[in-house]
């Protein structure tokens, strides 16, 4: 049976089934117990399976990743959580250097079932060190596995997957998704890890986008409609593995690729995409392909910059414009009124 | 800004005065942000530290203007204790161009440099090790100068704290590591993070530092301790450790409390109320027949200006324009 | 006056001057005053410039790196050394979130001329944890200026102006080069963080390369000379900023382009360069541009997976091959007769 | 392999020709590497135990099969004396197929799961909470097992280090920590590292954890300090923290000498082979009459046997062919 939840309930339901099917599933992470129910993710979670499997830990990200590491090495399939992915900065060394590697450098002789999720912060003033984008970084690193769910159903069928998979998974949520409602079926159901979702099928324009630009480029996708242009919108959900197939096969068809992420675009999955693009698909290409990303500066804090520095569906449609070779058009980048651009959603109010 | 460089021959009635005037000071404008969030005009996460002012108070009092500090996500008291300036920290959480960060920071990015208040980041135990460098910097330039790592508890369970703790007592670096015990990291209390059998203040010790924990509430004590720390770093003798115990009444974030929800109960909210450093130091002067019930008014009128006076300006003064996005991302030129 | 140098004693000069010209300059690192002299590049420092200036530290990465920051807060211009890329990852919060971010967030205030040196493994068993080469991830975050020189001359000039750059520097080099021999002057001279260096003129293919790629590329660029195909080879010794200009003048000149990187593909500087090329060039490129870069696995240990593991001059001429629409020629990936893979240098022995 | 696990009847005697024999053991087995490897067909670092052998002796011989043991860069004998099979040690070494990470990993990650040696890996620290994290599942799963942590003095000074320990301690996990103090890492001495007025075990002791420090070349010293400490762990009792006061013989890494270039005086060296751990025991035994001469030549003979033909079987065996590269970049089919 299928019924609407936000992304955030799907995440706790996720938890719950895989938790349900698996008593070696663990969740830990700061906060993972905490009465808001860490974004209201995990709320209930230690009541229905105990302090044991639903478990707070030292602020201590390097070593505490460590430990699911071992955890996992000896039967437990752990899940570590953190409230931002800036944390997770502290634990590139288990994460990339040891989990990513451990089945190969031993040569299958030990595996490493863990999920390390992340959450991307916006808006509210989160921002230089609570806003960091780096999902580029995880999907650099053979041997990890990197997912970004864009939709409810995508955040609890790719949650199970990523748990049931016997190897490391980065699951990268973005805040702003949290609130976000959508279909998710009961019990137990697994998204594959790797494919894109043809968010909405289109003509004219590729437009690959990630985690949270699939909305921007949905509206995008809207306002080209308006002006005549067709616009294919692909959820790039996986990062690694990536559906190459799935973005050359679009390109070919529409012949005009733009690419939103919600991060910096200097050696990120956006210029992964351009390169995938012109690798499989060159001839297809009608014109230069579009990137729409972070500006390249740290996020500032304050309402007025961050306003300014993060890009909106007007930036994908004078994107597209470009790639059509139309004139430039200043209105695509007006603010939208009545939206305060640094708040998920109308009825939000601060701090996060 | 207070002058609270006690003059040394100031009584210990002088000196509770001027705590006094440094935590009432504090309180208030933690206050008065409290007071105006819900306007919803601060943009940006405020973690006040209504409760724990004793710490701050005491241990900058014990400071000179030109040793250095540095601390985390809740500092607005260890700015405001230091010196910070009042206008352009209140302006930084209005996110404007007048702001001490000209508006790219916010309340967890605080900055004031010529107080010697050189930077506070989010990121649990960062500045730790940059403060150690500080302190380093001085200690190789032999500069007479001492500073001090404003941390939470939860802080000394990040690796980079050791790591700072051995390299500072490896070179006897003119630091001293003040931790502010509150019990809590966000909702998480200490037995979930730290062992019982142990003291925070004795891990520290463990890398053969100075430690010790003290009454975080009684800024006097406080004041003394650090009076001595501060000396004894100064003079090369080493690093010290002082594990200050309070708490926080707020939410761990944001203007509101939230005893309701479930993680500490009322009652030891309440028990530590009682322990308020404002009040208890009020009262004991007052038992002493020696509080100047006049000045502390006085004191509360002028802070109570100032507050007006500094939301009034930042209310007022521009957003940073769009167009100035891209500006500092690098410093310009380079040397020499 | 010039003479020949190597490329470590390039930068053994390189420091040398710097700290001759200005006493604020500091070498910190694990085994920076060493017998050895860290490959060679130290000698004789802690002694010309006393123990306080090149000094030892302990083995805590994080910690230490934190430290520096610190240190030229208050008025030193560090330098921080790793033997390995890979220990740097127990560093990256202050690295990426801290000195990356500091003169943005603080509007000005603070000022970190800081150097982080680290050196990429290769060769003799370096495996999966000594040879891993993440210059692309921090060629991704703004605020941070990142450095790979190919040349001695470049080693000294660049070093010099990243010691003399009032913000953070990530300077990068590759254990092959420290025995290479080039022409470097004496005394103070630098080399501009940013503009590409071309390495070899041409008309028909453009080879922009990194690090010690270079010098396959170069080597390629002979082999394909005898195919007559003219290959232009651009050293792009600074990864960020990146000369985006250099790369399309190139591209619009000879109309192909290949990428050879010392590193992972995805989301790496060989995609950035592909993207640039696109966005900058798309109607000069006349066919799909190739890129030459690690298989995606961890390095193996092994000679024999690591001699299949690293690309090699002929993978370059295989895929300006492609670039030409000529069939392949397996000849091209032949392993070279005597020469050890695994091996710098004829002269060397392990371990390293 | 030899089996370590002494009986319960087995005297004191009968102990310490076992753990002769077992340092006697790797002690041969480090040096037939050292010989062979000028010939340049060990390709890749090798960072030999010789003059350490009591430490990984004394600890393994008080653990039992199933329990388990985890590594840094300098792992060979830890690995043996945890039962690790040979020939896929040698095979490794040698990056054949049959090694025991099929030529993938090399010297510093050594593996073999069935002995308990669950992986060694050559980032200092790395494996330190990992090994915690074997302990934590046991303790969760309540498995009847404990798990040591191999270290060298420097990894102590790794934040990871610490937030291992603090995890251990809060949890009271049955591990034991062995901290090998060899004075130096690579050609850095301890004093450049961390401060002269406090010993290695004091840190860990300031976790909360039980901590002891004893003469890391005595293997009888080591072995009943071992076997109280993993009976304290199993008990559930906590961690312990020990550290082994020792030193390395040769060059940090690779097989030659290294006196000469200056890091480390001559008078050091020579005065720690006096304290030859495999000498002093035969002298002990010797001098009390007990020494069973034969038995060791008998062993001696037994292990030379052993390393001619897992060398000789290391050189036969084939290279991974190239056409295996992609192999094992992820653990084939998911769960369930
Ligand atoms: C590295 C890191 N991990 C987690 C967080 C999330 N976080 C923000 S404040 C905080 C609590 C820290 O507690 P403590 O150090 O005791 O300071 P307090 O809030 O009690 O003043 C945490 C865990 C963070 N900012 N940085
Ligand atoms: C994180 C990290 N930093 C630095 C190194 C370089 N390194 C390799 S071995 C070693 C020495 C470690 O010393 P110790 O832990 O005392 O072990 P020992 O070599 O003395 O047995 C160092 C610093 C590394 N491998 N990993
Ligand atoms: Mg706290
Ligand atoms: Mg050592």
């Amino acid at each position: 049976m299928s019924r609407e939840l936000t992304y955030a309930d799907a995440i706790r339901d996720g938890f719950a089934v895989a938790m349900e099917r698996d008593p070696r599933v663990l969740l830990m992470g700061l906060g993972v117990p905490d009465p808001k129910g860490f974004f209201g993710t995990t709320v209930g979670l230690q009541q229905q399976f105990g302090t044991e499997r639903v478990m707070d830990m030292p602020c201590a990200e390097n070593g505490m990743t460590g430990v699911v590491l071992g955890a996992a090495l000896n039967g437990l399939r752990p899940v570590i959580n953190h409230q931002r992915l800036d944390f997770a900065l502290l634990a590139m060394d288990p994460v990339c250097t040891q989990a990513a590697k451990w089945n190969y450098m031993f040569g299958g002789a030990t595996k490493m079932p863990v999920v390390f999720r992340m959450i991307l912060g916006r808006g509210w003033g989160q921002g230089p060190q609570h806003s960091q984008c780096l999902h580029s970084w995880f999907a650099h690193i053979p041997g990890l596995k990197v997912v970004m769910p864009t939709t409810p159903y995508d955040a609890k069928g790719l949650l199970i997957a990523s748990i049931e998979d016997d190897n490391p998974v980065v699951f990268i949520e973005h805040r702003w998704l949290h609130h976000i409602k959508g279909e998710v079926p009961e019990g137990h159901y697994t998204v594959p890890i790797g494919p894109a979702r043809l968010a909405r099928a289109g003509t004219d324009v590729t437009i690959v986008a990630f985690s949270y630009m699939v909305l921007e480029a949905l509206e995008a996708a809207q306002r080209l409609d308006s002006l005549g242009v067709s616009a294919e919108v692909i959820d790039a959900r996986g990062l690694r593995p990536l559906d190459r197939e799935a973005i050359a096969a679009s390109v070919q068809k529409t012949g005009r690729l733009v690419v939103a992420d919600t991060g910096w675009g200097t050696a990120g999955m956006s210029a992964e995409v351009i390169a995938v693009a012109s690798e499989t698909s060159f001839r297809s290409l009608k014109s230069a392909p579009r990137r729409v990303c972070f500006p390249e500066c740290p996020t500032p804090t304050g309402p007025s910059l961050a306003a300014e520095f993060y890009p909106r569906s007007g930036h994908i449609v004078a994107a597209v414009r470009e790639t059509l070779d139309w004139a430039p058009e200043p209105s695509d980048w007006l603010m939208p009124a009545g939206i305060e651009l640094d708040k998920p959603n109308p009825a939000f109010t601060g701090p996060f | 800004m207070i002058d609270l460089a006690p003059s040394s021959t100031s009584s210990e009635t002088e000196l509770s005065h001027r705590l006094l005037e440094s935590m009432v000071r504090i309180r208030m404008i933690e206050e008065a942000i409290a007071e105006r969030y819900s306007a919803q005009q601060m943009r940006c996460p405020v973690h006040l530290s209504i409760g724990q002012e004793a710490a701050s108070a005491g241990v900058c009092a014990a400071l000179r203007h030109t040793d250095q500090a540095m601390s985390g996500h809740r500092s607005h008291a260890h700015y405001l204790a230091k010196g910070g300036n009042l206008r352009a920290m209140i302006a930084e959480l209005y996110g404007r161009e007048t702001g001490c960060c000209k508006g790219r920071g916010g309340s967890m990015h605080l900055v004031d440099v010529d107080a010697g208040f050189v930077g506070a980041v989010p990121i649990v135990g960062s500045t730790i090790p940059i403060a150690t460098g500080l302190a380093f910097a001085d200690r190789l330039l032999r500069r007479d100068r001492v500073t001090v790592a404003f941390l939470g508890e939860a802080a000394t369970e990040e690796g980079v704290f050791h790591e700072s703790a051995n390299f500072a007592s490896l070179h006897q670096l003119p630091i001293v590591y003040v931790c502010e015990n509150n019990l809590y990291s966000v909702y998480s209390p200490l037995e979930v993070r730290q062992p019982a059998h142990r003291e925070v203040f004795e891990v520290a010790a463990g890398h053969g530092i100075r430690s010790r924990q003290i009454d975080g509430n009684d800024p006097l004590a406080v004041y003394h301790l650090m009076k001595e720390s501060v000396a004894y770093a100064r003079s090369g003798e080493g690093p010290v450790f002082l594990e200050l115990k309070t708490y926080r009444w707020r939410e761990h974030c944001g203007p509101g409390f939230d005893n309701h929800i479930g993680y500490r109960t009322e009652a030891e909210y309440q028990a530590w109320r009682e322990r308020d450093a404002v009040a208890s130091t009020e009262r004991r002067l007052r038992d002493a027949g020696a509080y100047d019930e006049e000045r502390i008014d006085r004191h509360r009128e002028h802070v109570e200006g100032e507050i007006i006076e500094a939301f009034a300006a930042a209310q007022r003064a521009p957003f940073p324009a769009g167009s100035t996005l891209m500006n500092h991302v690098y410093s310009e030129g380079s040397h020499p």
